[in-house]
């Protein structure tokens, strides 16, 4: 009982350090020096001991979306198994509900958005809606598709039974799958190539316009949310993609983590090699993953 | 003698889709008539009851004198003389008589009346009949011309009637003749009040109410 | 009270008020004999309804006059419709007398009229001679002809020209079909009398010569069809329905239509007895139902005017009730059901149809808008009436539809579903766009209200009241009654409808 | 049924006080209103007492009409829609008592009154009967009394509504008519007790009663295609009345599908796959549809089209599943279907009334014309949220536990059994696509109607709905959250009905169920967990806010301080990117002028969507029968000598058919 807890501290801890790792790769990619690795840590500390300052439009939408958004997150972080090592709750179908649960906080934010009545934040609003609709049947398909090859639809028994043999005998399904994952991680994450976080125009924003109007505490709320969001997505793809199943805590935890961080410097590399895309552009490429996860279940 | 009678009938049926004077129709109607009730007397003349005596009678003054009669007045009235020109024209009309007198013929032949001992002509002057009276019908635009075209066809039935020896009880022939003189009754003033309404009695007009 | 003289009340009655209308001193007065006479009538027919229902037969005038449950359901609907339609004569002519436009002689000419159409129309229904019959439908045709141009105008005048000469050569078809009847009786071993008896022939179908009786199927159809509108017999009936005064033109789709084709349903039975229920005549039945059915289904979604709307939907009926006949077994108990259904629907769609065109000024649908507003009650009665008539339930009209679709699903006839169905859908469609603005569409300026009146109220509930009755219940005698008609219809013995448990166990 | 007659009488008792004063708003509305939801109660009760007893109780009355009976009968099936039945007629009589008489309701009360009585008891009827034509006069009854409260309304849509919704139920009552006389004509009877005897006959015959079933009854439960007067008829009535037609009388059809479907025993292949097809290709169309309508109860129309979609796909998937023998993912599809049809009467009504209240208070349903509600009207706000949510699929609410088991039967088939992989993985993929549309859609109604700035002079004056509005929308939004969290508590409901399906009444289902029971339990736990968490966060967000400086300022506009409400984004914008990515399906309309020179002074944009459906299949198909029959329209030339042609010419003929 007391090691399931260990994955959802870790990502509790960890979080945010995946945001770091992400900034330093593409400063190590410009050549810049880059800010401190811890710098997510620094942010979230100053943002908390901030007052807020809303706009006179809000209300309570924008209020009870940045905490219900970490509540969320964390729900969900109790269903994510680690290597071999078992979700603090596993039933039949908790993949529904983590993708369910992300889809209500992403819903919740784009109330908040709109209810500032900017034109800006609906814009964002406008988008992330649209291209969750894509992502989402993506990210089934492909659970699906895991779902089929690991005769349940239980995260950790699916863990479980993914190993390194069936690497051997399905690298197609999981890499495909794998793929499709990617890109929705990216896009759900608000990554180059679908958004750019470090954009610093209204309107090509996706995410970060939508939490324009947000500050303080809030912010610190939202910030650390879509770090652990981060981590979620991404210990999916670490699972499948590290087939590591020892049994041995540490070491499962420990290839997690180190996943992780591999996963936080790819989507640095990827950031630092490639531009943003047109937004007309996102929903082919979710389309695109949609075929990947498809394709996943289809060669099986 | 009954026979020649039938024959009759045919040919009046005959003149009438050949003519276009409304004089002429009306008078060749009232000869019909007046030969049907000869014909209805004379069918019977061996045993003669009085029921069908009074019928023959009935018919013969009905048919004869007294529809013709109102007929003429009408004329008088409407000043109307001449089928214009009819839908189709009086020799074709003609044609087609004696063509459809062939097929009543054949038709005739093919549906005998069981047990008739009058005449085998009965059947088709009947039919002839009744199809020389809808013809007058279809083919002529004078309403009066249309009146006629239904009596030829009430005569015709009353051939039926009368023509064979199963004829349908007093009451029920006179109350058809009853009838029919009503209708013409009917139909005469409503002549008149087309005339009115129209200044003329051709159905030409009568073709706004469709659809 | 003997059988004798009550037929003779029930024909005498009516005519002599006739006879005292047409010389009657002023409008009400005519109005009232009219009345008066009607009632009286009506009241008579229910002792002759009454006998029957008691004593299943009845004969008068040495067998040349009689009544079986058949011809008494129809005496039903008779005197259902020509009290509703004389009632809502008083108020039509009534609003035209206000509005100067009815004279004394257009109310003599109804007066004078009107009771003796019953006459003749009863003398149809009482009838056992089928020659009488025939003179009976003759004399409606030459006494309502008048009556469809109360309002002389051009269009009235061409309506009843029409009217006069086609049903004319339609009940000159029908003559030749008894005659020719009467020539297929040759060997019955009977008095000359006696040998057109309905009541007789049906004795003794055996002896008849089949194609003769064939023939004489043919040329009665025909011609009592042409009465009844089926189509493409039926091109009077809308030109005479749009252009009479509503209460004539009640009747006539109230009840006119229908006793012609109680002939008919005369001539079914002998026909059916002689070809040994071939099913020779039926299928007849079942084209011309179909046909009208589908013919008016296009018409429909043509029409500007109501009354013409709803002649054509007097087609579609007849052909319903038609095509219930042919298809026989319960089709025909079905289809005697509608015959009322349709009569009190089509009269009060009538009644309300000719109100509303007074007060609208035109009969017009796009000009009828708004009728709820203009009139609550008549407003009602339209619509109620076209919802009815399209087969809405909680109705009676729903009730025997179903019944019509049920006999021709248990006879298999899958071709006539479809077609049935489809027609009704497309009259559905065309008759409720008709009827939505018609009831709740916004009245245009300047139209006067129409206060509301207990006799208006009265006239336009009894009928809705009725079908709604029979629509969720249909009373254990009414079945009797009409399965007993049908068996009349259908030479057998009454079957009264029951399969599955009954209720109450 | 002691109980049912209670109930009935409190209906009636209820209706009459409607009668005596229909102007009333004082004592007599207050008692009706109370006697109509003690009558939803009782009625539930009863409802409850039947599906967990599954005692099954009759009730026969002597009923003078050929061929029918007056038999009444309670099993599991019926009290299951029977529920939401009284709970949704209960709570729409409570709210219409206030909404009736808001000045924006202009109808006559007594007629829409009835109207409204009339269509709860005939639905009640429907669930009941059981016999043919006592159920299809029934179902006519409550067509023809929702068609008189879509027409009594004041829009101007009202006649086109009346017309598309009575043509639409009567075309499809056509082919229950048909259905019926068939199985009576085979069967013996109309009795639904002979029904089982359909069982036994051929496959052809079965199938053709299915399809039969499918075109009737998936006309009122509003099947793409034949949905088209669902988005005409819902906006047209009064909102309390939309809210019962599309949360329960829709409904009534699913019903009529089910107890069809389950008499006709072991399904044949194709019937599974043709529901799971036609169920999910509604749900996407729909959502689609949904997510571009500009009036918000056309809006809501449209997403019943797509729940409805939902549930038919459970079914779907049941019955194939039925077919392959994999019982638990039957178990899972019809329950979650079943469940799915408790939920959605919940929360669709919620919504609908949430709708009303706007109505009221702002006098147009337009969404664009609204905004800024939220703070004017917060307890509507609220409930509507929860709804939205609801309604969205999203966990702690209950529109989560129906979705959630029909996503279970389809992962379960994915990854159990071989033969159900193909509906299981198109199940998946409608059902996501369709949960990530509807969450953009109901995003767009909820923040375009609440948030933001009041859009028009329509919201700026608006206040906050009166009691009996307030607390029936606070009930249902309650509801919403009491199934999610009991939800294992209901799912007995369902497991009750399952089990009355003859294929698998031999069968023991209670491991499965259990274990169903087991999981959802679980997700109810977490549901609550998430509550709690939310709270602690919430706790966590107060302790650090404490002491601190709460600034209030304007809206950050990218520098610029003078925003406007006109330059916030619309519902037609908010939707657009995902619109024009279906613009194939939706044939969006656009009109604008201005907007083109480099200083325009004025610009104007309108878009206008018609229904697909309605446009590319119902619109030319009237047509073609239209223009077909205008063809022999000539025969009525007026020419009385063609006339008498015609009919000498039918004689001939009939004289040599008849003749020779």
């Amino acid at each position: 009982m007391i090691t399931n807890l260990f994955h959802p501290l870790l990502a509790l801890i960890f979080a945010p350090l995946m945001r770091g790792i992400i900034n330093k790769t593409k400063a190590f990619f410009a050549g810049r020096l880059g800010p401190p690795l811890l710098q997510p840590y620094y942010d979230l500390k100053k943002l908390l001991k901030k007052g807020c300052v809303y706009s006179k439009t809000t209300g309570f939408v924008f209020v009870l979306a940045p905490v219900a958004g970490v509540a969320l997150c964390v729900l969900c972080l109790l269903f994510l198994p680690c290597g071999n090592l078992p979700a603090l709750i596993s039933f039949q179908g908790d993949l529904i509900f983590i993708v369910y649960l992300l889809g209500i906080m992403r819903f919740l934010t784009v109330l908040a958005a709109m209810d500032t009545g900017s034109a800006f934040e609906g814009m964002g609003a406008s988008r992330e809606v649209a291209f969750s609709a894509l992502a989402e049947p993506t990210m089934l398909f492909g659970l699906a598709a895991l779902a089929r090859k690991a005769e349940s639809f239980s995260l950790t028994p699916m863990m479980h039974r993914i190993t390194a043999e069936v690497w051997l005998t399905d690298a197609p399904t999981l890499a495909m799958v794998i793929a499709g994952l990617l890109l929705v991680f990216l896009a759900e994450n608000s990554r180059i190539p679908v958004d750019d976080p470090a954009t610093h125009l209204e309107l090509t924003m996706i995410h970060e316009v939508m939490i324009l109007d947000h500050s303080g505490v809030d912010l610190g709320f939202i910030e650390y949310a879509s770090a652990l969001k981060m981590w979620i997505l991404g210990s999916l793809i670490i699972g499948l993609a590290v087939p590591i199943r020892s049994g041995i805590i540490w070491a499962d935890i420990f290839s997690v983590l180190v996943g992780l961080i591999a996963l936080a410097i790819l989507v640095g590399v990827i950031e630092s090699i490639m531009a943003r895309f047109r937004m007309r552009l996102v929903p082919q490429l979710l389309i695109g993953a949609c075929i990947f996860s498809i394709i996943g279940f289809l060669v099986q | 003698m009954l026979d020649l009678l039938i024959i009759m009938v045919v040919l009046t049926n005959l003149r009438l889709l050949a003519t276009s004077r409304i004089e002429s129709l009306i008078s060749w109607a009232g000869i019909q008539g007046m030969v049907l009730g000869i014909f209805a007397l004379l069918s019977r003349w061996k045993h003669l009851e009085p029921d069908i005596f009074v019928v023959g009678l009935a018919a013969f003054s009905f048919k004869g004198i007294v529809i013709p009669a109102m007929l003429f007045r009408l004329v008088v009235a409407v000043r109307s003389k001449r089928e214009a020109d009819p839908y189709v024209g009086f020799i074709a009309s003609n044609l087609i008589g004696l063509l459809a007198f062939v097929g009543a013929l054949w038709l005739g032949h093919r549906l005998p009346i069981p047990g008739n001992d009058m005449s085998n002509l009965v059947l088709p002057a009947t039919l002839f009949s009744i199809f020389s009276g809808l013809f007058l019908i279809i083919s002529r635009k004078n309403a009066i011309s249309q009146v006629i075209g239904f009596l030829t066809m009430e005569n015709g039935t009353f051939v039926l009637g009368v023509g064979t020896l199963y004829y349908a009880p007093f009451l029920v022939e006179i109350g058809a003749l009853l009838d029919i003189l009503v209708a013409v009754l009917v139909w005469s003033v409503l002549i008149r009040y087309m005339n009115r309404a129209f200044h003329g009695i051709t159905t030409e007009q009568l073709t706004k109410l469709k659809g | 009270m003997t059988n004798e003289s009550l037929f003779g009340f029930i024909i005498a009655v009516p005519a002599l008020s006739g006879l005292l209308g047409r010389f009657a001193a002023n409008q009400t007065r005519a109005l009232g004999f009219a009345l008066s006479g009607v009632f009286l009538a009506a009241l008579f027919c229910l002792r002759a309804i009454y006998l029957v229902f008691n004593e299943n037969q009845i004969f008068a005038y040495s067998d040349w006059i009689f009544l079986d449950h058949l011809s008494a359901w129809h005496l039903v609907v008779l005197i259902l419709v020509f009290c509703q339609s004389t009632l809502f004569a008083i108020v039509y002519f009534g609003e035209e007398m206000r509005e100067k436009k009815f004279s004394l002689a257009q109310a003599r000419t109804f007066a004078g009229l009107w009771g003796p159409a019953f006459s003749a129309m009863a003398l149809v229904l009482i009838s056992n001679n089928l020659g009488i019959m025939w003179v009976g439908m003759e004399a409606t045709t030459l006494l309502t002809s008048f009556l469809i141009c109360i309002p002389l105008s051009r269009d009235s005048l061409e309506a009843t020209w029409k009217y006069m000469l086609i049903c004319s050569v339609g009940i000159g078809f029908a003559f030749l079909g008894t005659m020719l009847l009467r020539l297929a009786a040759k060997d019955l071993p009977l008095d000359l009398n006696q040998a057109l008896l309905w009541t007789n022939l049906m004795a003794n179908t055996r002896f008849l010569s089949v194609p003769l009786v064939k023939a004489a199927f043919i040329f009665a159809l025909v011609g009592y069809g042409t009465k009844a509108g089926l189509a493409p017999m039926h091109s009077w009936l809308p030109d005479a329905h749009s252009k009479s005064p509503s209460p004539v033109s009640a009747i006539f789709s109230g009840f006119m239509l229908n006793a012609a084709l109680y002939c008919i349903m005369r001539f079914i039975p002998i026909t059916e007895e002689a070809t040994l229920h071939s099913g020779w005549a039926l299928r007849f039945l079942v084209g011309f139902g179909l046909f009208s059915v589908v013919l008016s289904a296009a018409f429909v979604l043509f029409q500007q005017d109501i009354k013409r709307f709803l002649a054509y939907c007097s087609v579609e009926h007849l052909g319903i009730t038609v095509l219930g006949m042919g298809l026989g077994g319960f089709g025909t108990f079905a289809a005697l059901f509608h015959v009322l259904n349709h009569s009190l629907a089509k009269s009060l769609a009538f009644f309300s149809a000719g109100r509303l065109g007074l007060a609208f000024g035109s009969h017009n649908i796009e000009k009828m808008k708004g009728s709820f507003k203009i009139s609550p009650v008549w407003g009602t009665g339209i619509f109620a009436a076209i919802l009815v008539l399209i087969g809405v339930v909680p109705f009676s009209l729903f009730i025997s539809e179903f019944q019509v679709l049920k006999a021709a699903i248990d006879n298999h006839q899958i071709a006539v579903v479809i077609i049935f169905l489809t027609a009704t859908g497309i009259i559905f469609a065309g008759s409720l766009r008709y009827a939505l603005p018609l009831g709740i569409g916004e009245p245009a300026s300047g139209i006067e209200t129409v206060p509301v009146k207990k006799l208006d109220a009265f006239i336009v509930a009894l009928p809705l009241l009725i079908l709604l009755i029979l629509g969720l219940w249909m009373p254990k005698t009414l079945q009797v009654t009409l399965s007993r008609a049908a068996a009349i219809v259908q030479t057998a013995k009454p079957i009264i409808p029951h399969f599955g448990p009954t209720g109450g166990k | 049924m002691t109980f049912l007659l209670v109930a009935t009488v409190l209906i009636f008792l209820a209706w009459l006080l409607r009668l005596l004063k229909p102007e009333d708003a004082g004592i007599f509305s207050v008692g009706s209103m109370v006697l109509s939801f003690s009558a939803g109660l009782v009625g539930a009760v009863q409802c409850v007492l039947t599906l967990t007893g599954s005692c099954e109780a009759f009730f026969r009355m002597p009923w003078e009409m050929p061929f029918a009976t007056f038999v009444l009968r309670i099993d599991s099936l019926s009290a299951f829609f029977l529920l939401p039945i009284f709970g949704i007629g209960a709570i729409a009589a409570v709210f219409g008592s206030e909404y009736m008489h808001s000045p924006h309701e202009k109808s006559n009360l007594s007629v829409s009154w009835s109207a409204y009585y009339l269509l709860w008891l005939s639905m009640i009827l429907v669930v009941l009967a059981a016999d043919g034509l006592l159920f299809m006069l029934a179902w006519e009854m409550t067509v023809v009394s929702s068609f008189f409260l879509v027409i009594s309304g004041d829009g101007n849509r009202k006649m086109h509504a009346g017309w598309v919704y009575l043509l639409a139920s009567h075309l499809g009552a056509g082919f229950l008519l048909v259905m019926f006389i068939l199985l009576g004509r085979e069967t013996g009877s109309f009795e639904f007790a002979s029904l089982s005897k359909a069982a036994d006959f051929s496959n052809d015959f079965r199938s053709l009663i299915f399809l039969l079933a499918v075109i009737g009854f998936g006309t009122k439960a509003g099947f793409m295609p034949l949905h088209v007067w669902l988005p005409e008829a819902h906006p047209a009535a009064p909102s309390h009345v939309s809210a019962l037609m599309s949360g329960v009388m829709i409904k009534t059809g699913i019903y009529g599908l089910i107890r069809i479907i389950f008499s006709l025993g072991m399904p044949v292949w194709w019937w599974g796959w043709f529901l799971l097809l036609i169920g999910l290709l509604s749900g996407i169309i729909a959502i689609v549809f949904a997510l571009a309508q500009h009036n918000l109860k056309r809006l809501l129309a449209y997403s019943s089209v797509e729940n409805v979609g939902i549930m038919t796909a459970g079914l779907g998937i049941g019955l194939l599943a039925v077919n392959s023998g994999n019982h638990l993912v039957a178990l899972l599809g019809f329950s979650g279907c079943l469940m799915h049809v408790l939920n959605h009467a919940v929360f669709k009504s919620l919504l609908f009334l949430g709708a009303g209240s706007v109505l009221v208070q702002t006098e147009t349903i337009e969404i664009d014309n609204l905004g800024g509600l939220f703070k004017k009207m917060p307890w509507t706000a609220v409930s509507f949220m929860i709804g939205c949510v609801s309604i969205c699929a999203f966990p702690p609410f209950n529109g989560f536990i129906s979705e959630f088991m029909i996503f279970m039967a389809a992962f379960n088939a994915v990854s159990i059994a071989d033969s159900l992989v193909a509906p299981g993985i198109l199940v998946i993929l409608g059902l996501s696509l369709i949960g990530g549309l509807a969450a953009a859609c109901f995003a767009k109604a909820f923040s375009i109607v609440f948030l933001g700035n009041p859009r028009s002079y329509h919201a700026v004056d608006a206040k906050e709905s009166g009691k009996a509005m307030r607390y029936s929308l606070a009930f249902l939004a309650i509801s919403c959250l009491i199934l999610s969290v009991f939800a294992p508590v209901f799912l007995s409901m369902p497991f009750a009905v399952v089990r009355s399906y003859a294929p698998l009444t031999s069968i023991d289902l209670s491991g499965f169920a259990a274990e169903t029971a087991r999981v959802v339990g679980i997700v109810s736990l977490c549901s609550l967990a998430l509550l709690i968490l939310t709270a602690i966060s919430v706790l966590f967000r107060q302790f650090r806010l404490r002491n601190r400086e709460i600034g209030s300022e304007a809206t950050w506009g990218c520098g610029y301080d003078q925003p406007s409400v006109s330059m916030q984004y619309t519902g037609a914008s908010f939707a657009q990117p995902l619109t024009e990515l279906f613009d194939g399906v939706l044939g969006i309309k656009h009109e604008s002028s201005g907007g083109d020179q480099y200083f325009p002074a004025k610009a104007s944009y309108e878009s206008h969507i018609n229904d697909l459906f309605e446009k590319m299949l119902f619109i030319p198909a009237f047509r073609f029968i239209s223009d077909s029959l205008h063809k022999i329209v000539w025969i009525q030339s007026g020419v009385v000598q063609l006339s008498i042609l015609m009919i000498a010419l039918t004689l001939f003929l009939l004289m040599i058919v008849g003749l020779f």
